[in-house]
């Protein structure tokens, strides 16, 4: 309990009379992925009646300690973030356990050794994902005689689905000596990234197989720096990214990129569950894991029209 | 050659000037008092708004910027710029975070984060006199720079588990009832103290504001303008880097992206709080009145609890513009040229 | 005055900026107990040598000796620490701190660490008390106060120190008589003291008056230096432009200018009660075509203002104003210079100079605003209409593309007058336009002016002489705490006349 | 000779041959230029058409920091103008056609037109700080952009549209043509006309200039406007390479890119003098310098190491104070505008 006596609209009651209020941290709205998350999250509390607090930091980890605190001033019964950075969040998670509120994570973990700070984390397994489209590249080039080169396009240097994309893939490839990734630059999650490191790849190593993107953006971006190259995007070389957002499933139907891991953001209805279980005292496993598949140009023709993001 | 002699003035010049003296306040002070207008407005608007700890969470919560836009204030004063801070910041966590996994014992720790933190800014205050190349471009180099170091350090972030640091934490200083506020908000408002002793009660504070005031005036007054002008961003740096391990305190990490953008905050803040960017005039206490209008914002939004992603971006253009614009209504008779 | 040995002695300095050689092998000496006069025409050199002595430029040859120690300051503060302290032509004081700070700047005394700031406030008092200047407040902000009242300021900081040299580059140019004074009897009791003083100044009274020696430099070079009391006034001017003396003659003649009977002329504009709160009120006056009228007051009366007024650059919230029989209300500049209206301002460096532009582009700037962006000027008429009043007006360097920031203080201030006659205006309000001009260009100014009139333009003329009032204006304005208070026409108006007028209406 | 080597623009282009000398080093035919499909293909050829928004942006740049300003939005322009056309032609019945490419190219500009009309108010007619003022529209403006689009990235596929980032017109990008074009527009503009002087002279002395007669607020308000104009038609650029809108990170930190090149090519930030031949050349060094480090393949976290050394050398180089240390000492205090006014 804190300053507030008047005990406004949002008291610790507001769990009796069957209204849940969330407040949730959102790391920003730095790409379509994470809009189509936050929309997710945004229509299953409403469909759910949960009462949303929702804040945007804007990528920056103290504007959403400072959210989390005023959510804790504010109250409310439950509060859910998706964490800018792994580390740095136990001072203001004990305060919330102080003030008796659960949390829960969603899409990227805390390293907070102490596990009661939260109650659950409901996310993709970014490690598992580089890992995906490491196995699918193996396998696709079994077939291959000698040296297949591999051109990675990272996501923001330090992010954790970029360290985690990278070692997951890296550590894939490593069963077949003949994959070897020979260039590896920063584009920045982003199209207009990806195409100039591209280009500038295109010009540096003539024959390129593979090109592996931490995400479609940046995929994207690589397929038009290839045509103007006068090559073919997944023919002359092959093309794996991460997130089958729609721009990307389309590319992969059309056959400019040939594999996709799936990275879903819609943990919307999950989350409520979750929510409404912690709220009422339910024991909830510690680690949920998104349900994840991978794309084929195949696949992709059959769901695209069903895709909702 | 005869030229015509003065009566002395009349009275009423002398009050004139006096308050024309006191004009130079008028956009700190109006800060302030839109700061109460704002704080006011919330309550009224949301429940729960109008508590003590929601005005201390304000303090608790941008200890760092605070102490940034302290350093700040010193360059803008002299009509320079520090682009820098945000990086150094970051600079300063990873290095804690990095030497503390390694070992090291805190306080060393946090004595050769300021040092860094102070050669750093000095050697740009170097360059910048000794080679007269512009502020803005060689602490643009420095924000590139620290910020590379970084990724140098770790591209991975790194928890900080040390004992110290994290007593400094979650450390709680009880003020009354339920009332309570962090170790960094007390170092905080102590950097500021001193700031202010500096700026007002020392030759290096007076000539930094003579720096802003005419340059080559001040030069040809036999001023050490050289020597000031470097050391006025050797404190920034050193602001930064105790901005650093105040972050470190909050966030008990070092991570290389963290603070990023946070210099035009503590731009954005000094401003606000009434400095003039050519220099000359302004004051440390306007800084930290500015520095509480960009997080009550930040407060309102949060309450507010509706907005989406780019609602909340448009709502604070908005707000720091209703902002301005007040500020700008209240200061319009003064003249400050 | 004896032959000791000199505190500064000055060999063979020269300076050469990009284009122009401002010092070349000049030779100065500074003794001890006496006051000595540096004397040149506009842009002879005076000012650089000061500043080749107090450590601001470095020489390219010669050198300097300090109190029997070859020197070379690196900085004005070195310069300072060895005793020397200066008070430079244009003021260089920072207008954003207060009165009492500008004078201590550098030197607060201090206690346990902190400035001690009832110190400075005495300290402070004391020396403005001591030119008289009792009624400034200390903690006002500089900038609130004239031109006139930061030069004394400047003046009472450089007098604050205990200095061996005390170095004062055209003090005088913004005092009136009595302030004027009120320095020289300070300039004597520290000469009395031992202090050596060097002083420009373009006013020959006054270094007749104050000096006992002076150097004459003229064009970069040095002429000589000679005792005060062995150079008579017209030898001396003769030394300093290098003429002889029936072309002086010349120049001092008084012009006889044709008054124009008052019934025929026209008035071009006519002020009611204008004013404006804060600043002057009750200014009713009217100029007639090819009149000159002059304003008189005393220092700080509101003169500055009045003009201001006049030309839109503030705004008038009383009264009325008429220009050529209709009536208007001048909100900016801009209004009023189309209404053929120019200004000169007496505050060169902060509302004249567009310091780093040429000597062309600050020279056709008025022209073009006029024009508006879209017409410029072209490039041949800039450049015959530069060349032309680089001639009449003998601005020198002759440079066209030099910057207007390297020129003498004299010489920008002829650029800026030049400035305004190329747009030919109607009515030319010309505040101090004579100050800090040498002698030679000051009555080539007057001469323009009275020949601007005759050609039926209407002239508003502001000077701190007022002598210089007397013999150039047809009507005068009298202000007295910045409100009008009499409007005399000049036939045969004395000093004394004027004098009784401002010492007898009650305010 | 001397002159040469006082020139202010003699470090700058010297460091932009190095840079490319460096790239040429490390890989052989970085210099060539082939013809590939009916254009010219190659790194240089790279370096322009990327380079093309940064140079537009710092190009309007130029002219606000000339007047004593600073725009500190034209990033977030660049994103709403490119969010505004493609979410035009996203949802426009025909999105292939030119037409529909022309109209939303059209009313990008003018919203480009109408947010310099904005800043140039803020700044002139209120006389709000120009960093504050265009901060308001810097924070806001994604916000804006990400509105139009939804914070979706739209795509869009029009051929036309496409042209504008991405195309050619007898062998050279389209691109670096517009960005040319503005330049000599500009150049005609400012040079031709008063207008540059009148800009000089108001970033350099405000008040003189207002007492000189010159309608200060219109040219202040004149730079605001074009800024925007060049930022809309970055965004344009910007959004057509990648036939996308992305309202989050079109033109994100292009402003910072754009005030170094501007200073890079000896353009104070007091105001007044500027050069536009010299913003083009810091525009291209930082391109090249981006370019390099791909090209060298420097490890992603010393990047901006890398970037930040660059930048020190170049300004070392450039800065007169470098180059009189070696020789004879003379220094002149330099006499900066001692009128301190509000920027
Ligand atoms: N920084 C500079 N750069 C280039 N030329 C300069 C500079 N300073 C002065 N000059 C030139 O040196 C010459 C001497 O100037 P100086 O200011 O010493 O004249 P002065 O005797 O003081 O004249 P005035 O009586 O008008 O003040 C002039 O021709 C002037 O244009
Ligand atoms: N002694 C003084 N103390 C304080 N302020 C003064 C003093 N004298 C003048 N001022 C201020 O200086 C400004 C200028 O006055 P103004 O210039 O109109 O007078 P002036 O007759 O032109 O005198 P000056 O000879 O100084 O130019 C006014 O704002 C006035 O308030
Ligand atoms: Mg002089
Ligand atoms: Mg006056």
């Amino acid at each position: 309990g804190g300053g507030s006596d008047s005990g406004g609209g949002s008291d610790a009651g507001g769990a009796s009379d069957g209204t849940i209020t969330m407040g949730f941290a959102q790391v920003g709205a730095e790409s379509g992925w994470r809009t189509a998350n936050t929309k997710s999250v945004q229509e299953a509390a409403e469909a759910a009646g949960v009462d949303l607090k929702f804040s945007d930091a804007q990528q920056k980890q103290e504007n959403q300690i400072k959210a989390i605190r005023s959510y804790i001033q504010q109250q409310v019964d439950v509060i859910a973030f998706s964490p800018v950075v792994e580390s740095g969040w136990d001072t203001v998670l004990k305060e919330a356990k102080d003030a008796e509120i659960p949390v829960i994570l969603t899409d990227r973990a805390v390293d907070s050794a102490d596990t009661s700070l939260y109650k659950t984390f409901l996310g993709s397994d970014f490690i598992e994902e580089g890992k995906k489209a490491g196995d699918w590249l193996v396998e696709d080039s079994a077939s291959t005689e000698g040296p297949v080169n591999i051109v990675e396009l990272q996501g923001t240097t330090g992010a954790a689905p970029a360290i985690d994309r990278k070692e997951g893939f890296e550590t894939a490839i490593a069963a077949d000596p003949d994959l070897k990734i020979v260039q590896s630059q920063t584009g920045d999650f982003t199209r207009s990234g990806g195409k100039q490191v591209m280009e500038a790849f295109l010009k540096n190593t003539p024959d390129i197989d593979v090109v592996y993107a931490h995400n479609d953006d940046m995929g994207l971006g690589a397929i038009e720096a290839i045509e103007a190259a006068g090559k073919v995007p997944g023919k002359d070389i092959k093309i794996i990214t991460v997130d089958a957002v729609k721009d990307g499933m389309t590319a992969l139907a059309d056959g400019k990129i040939n594999f996709i891991v799936e990275c879903n953001p819609l943990l919307g209805e999950q989350l409520m569950d979750l929510a409404a279980k912690v709220v009422a005292g339910e024991e909830v496993p510690a680690r949920v894991v998104t349900e994840e598949t991978t794309f084929t140009p195949e696949q992709a023709k059959e769901v695209l029209a069903s895709r909702e993001y | 050659m005869s030229v015509l002699t003065r009566t002395p003035a009349p009275l009423d010049r002398r009050r004139i000037s006096r308050l024309q003296g006191k004009a130079r306040y008028a956009p700190s002070l109006a800060t302030v008092g839109l700061f109460l207008a704002m704080f006011a407005v919330g309550a009224a608007m949301y429940p729960g708004f109008l508590s003590g700890q929601v005005f201390l969470n304000l303090l608790i919560d941008n200890t760092f910027l605070i102490v940034l836009a302290v350093g700040m204030t010193f360059v803008i004063l002299t009509g320079g710029i520090d682009l820098s801070v945000g990086s150094v910041v970051a600079l300063s966590m990873m290095i804690a975070a990095a030497l503390l996994q390694a070992g090291w014992n805190p306080f060393a720790v946090i004595l050769l984060v300021l040092l860094t933190g102070a050669v750093f800014g000095l050697a740009m205050g170097a360059v910048i006199q000794v080679f007269e190349i512009q502020p803005f471009i060689v602490t643009l180099a420095g924000l590139f720079l620290a910020r590379g170091l970084c990724y140098v350090i770790s591209v991975d972030s790194i928890t900080v588990t040390d004992p110290f640091f994290t007593s400094m934490a979650q450390a709680r200083i009880p003020l009354a009832d339920k009332l309570f506020v962090s170790p960094g908000v007390v170092i905080a408002l102590l950097v500021v103290a001193v700031a202010f002793y500096v700026l007002h009660q020392t030759r290096f504070g007076r000539t930094v504001y003579a720096i802003g005031g005419g340059e080559s005036s001040a030069l040809l007054m036999g001023l050490a303008v050289p020597r000031t002008k470097i050391l006025v961003y050797g404190i920034s740096g050193l602001c930064s880097a105790i901005a650093g391990i105040l972050f470190s305190f909050y966030s008990l990490s070092g991570y290389s992206l963290a603070a990023t953008g946070l210099e035009l905050d503590a731009i954005a803040a000094v401003v606000v709080g009434g400095t003039l960017l050519t220099g000359g005039y302004g004051y440390v206490l306007g800084s930290l009145a500015g520095v509480l209008v960009l997080g009550i914002v930040q407060t309102f939004i949060s309450y507010e609890g509706t907005l989406s992603s780019w609602w909340t971006r448009i709502v604070i253009g908005a707000l720091l513009l209703a902002f301005i614009l007040l500020q700008k209504l209240f200061t319009r008779k003064v003249r400050l040229t | 005055m004896s032959e000791s040995t000199p505190v500064v002695d000055m060999k063979g300095i020269s300076i050469a900026f990009p284009g122009v050689k401002a010092l070349d092998g000049v030779d100065f000496r500074l003794f001890p107990g006496e006051v000595h006069a540096l004397l040149g025409e506009n842009g002879a050199g005076k000012s650089t040598l000061i500043k080749a002595l107090t450590g601001v430029y470095a020489v390219d040859d010669g050198t300097i000796t300090v109190l029997g120690a070859r020197q070379s300051f690196g900085t004005p503060a070195e310069a300072q620490a060895a005793g020397i302290s200066t008070v430079y032509q244009e003021v260089n004081l920072c207008p954003n701190l207060s009165v009492e700070e500008n004078i201590l700047l550098g030197r607060e005394p201090r206690r346990r660490g902190g400035i001690h700031w009832r110190n400075v406030r005495r300290k402070a008092e004391e020396v403005l008390d001591q030119l008289q200047l009792g009624h400034i407040d200390p903690r006002s902000v500089l900038s609130s106060h004239s031109i006139a009242v930061q030069q004394l300021i400047a003046i009472a900081r450089a007098m604050q120190v205990e200095a061996r040299v005390l170095i004062l580059d055209e003090p005088t140019s913004s005092l009136d008589a009595d302030e004027v004074q009120q320095l020289f009897s300070v300039i004597r009791t520290l000469r009395d003291r031992g202090v050596a003083i060097l002083f420009v100044s373009h006013f020959l009274e006054q270094v007749y008056e104050v000096s006992d020696r002076m150097t004459v430099l003229r064009n970069g070079r040095l002429v000589g230096e000679y005792l005060t009391a062995d150079l008579p006034r017209m030898g001396l001017i003769s030394k300093m432009i290098g003429k002889e003396l029936d072309a002086l003659a010349e120049l001092e003649e008084a012009e006889s200018r044709r008054q124009p009977d008052r019934a025929e002329r026209t008035p071009f504009l006519q002020a009611e009660g204008l004013g404006r709160k804060g600043s002057v009120r009750d200014v009713t006056i009217t100029v007639h075509a090819g009149e000159i009228l002059g304003l008189a007051g005393l220092l700080g009366s509101g003169r500055t203002e009045t003009a201001r007024l006049l030309f839109g650059a503030d705004r008038a919230d009383q009264g009325r104003l008429s220009i050529n029989g209709s009536v208007r209300t001048l909100r900016t500049p801009r209004s009023a210079i189309d209404r053929d209206i120019a200004f000169s301002s007496e505050n060169r460096k902060e509302e004249g100079l567009i310091s780093d532009l040429s000597v062309r582009d600050n020279l056709i700037l008025a022209m073009q605003a006029g024009k508006g962006w879209w017409r410029r000027v072209p490039r041949s008429t800039q450049d015959q209409l530069a060349e032309q009043f680089i001639e009449t007006l003998d601005i020198r360097p002759a440079n066209k593309d030099a910057l207007i920031r390297d020129l003498s203080g004299g010489n920008q201030q002829k650029v800026l007058l030049a400035r305004w006659l190329i747009t030919e205006p109607k009515l030319l309000i010309l505040d101090e336009p004579t100050r800090g001009i040498d002698i030679g260009a000051k009555t080539q100014i007057q001469k323009l002016i009275s020949g601007l009139a005759s050609g039926g333009m209407s002239i508003v003329f502001i000077s701190a002489e007022l002598e210089e009032v007397l013999r150039l204006s047809d009507t005068i304005a009298v202000l007295k705490d910045r409100h009008m208070v009499a409007d005399i026409p000049n036939d045969g108006v004395t000093m004394e006349d004027v004098m009784t007028v401002i010492a007898g209406t009650g305010a | 000779m001397s002159a040469l080597l006082r020139h202010r623009l003699t470090w700058p282009v010297l460091a932009l041959v190095l840079l490319l000398l460096l790239n040429q080093l490390f890989r052989a035919d970085f210099l060539s230029v082939r013809i590939q499909d009916g254009h010219l293909y190659g790194s240089l050829i790279d370096i322009l058409r990327n380079g093309a928004p940064t140079i537009l942006i710092a190009l309007g740049m130029t002219l606000v920091i000339a007047s004593r300003g600073i725009d500190l939005s034209v990033g977030a322009v660049a994103a709403i103008a490119g969010a505004i056309s493609c979410m035009y032609i996203y949802s426009s019945p025909d999105p292939s056609s030119w037409q529909t490419a022309a109209m939303g190219v059209t009313i990008a500009v003018v919203a480009g037109l109408a947010l310099g009309l904005w800043n140039g108010f803020l700044v002139s007619v209120i006389g709000i700080q120009p960093i504050i003022a265009t901060l308001v529209l810097m924070t806001a403006g994604r916000g804006l952009a990400q509105l139009v689009t939804d914070g979706q990235i739209i795509s869009v596929s029009n051929d036309s549209y496409q042209a504008i980032g991405a195309g050619f017109f007898l062998g050279l990008p389209i691109a670096i043509l517009i960005a040319a074009g503005a330049f000599g527009v500009a150049g005609l503009l400012t040079r031709r006309t008063a207008l540059g002087t009148l800009i000089e002279a108001v970033g350099i002395n405000p008040v003189a200039s207002r007492l000189a007669g010159i309608d200060a607020r219109t040219i202040t308000w004149t730079v605001y406007v074009f800024s925007g104009l060049c930022a809309a038609v970055a965004g344009l650029m910007i959004s057509s390479n990648v036939t996308a809108a992305d309202a989050n990170n079109a033109g994100l930190y292009i402003e910072m890119d754009a005030i170094l090149a501007v200073v890079i090519g000896g353009t104070s930030l007091a105001g007044g003098r500027y050069s536009l031949v010299g913003t083009l050349v810091g525009a291209l060094i930082i391109q090249t310098l981006t370019t390099t480090v791909y090209t060298l393949g420097v490890p992603p976290e010393a990047t901006l190491v890398f970037k930040a050394l660059v930048v020190i050398i170049v300004c070392l180089l450039q800065s007169s104070r470098a180059r009189t240390l070696f020789r004879q000492r003379r220094r002149p205090v330099t006499e900066q505008s001692q009128v301190k006014v509000a920027i």
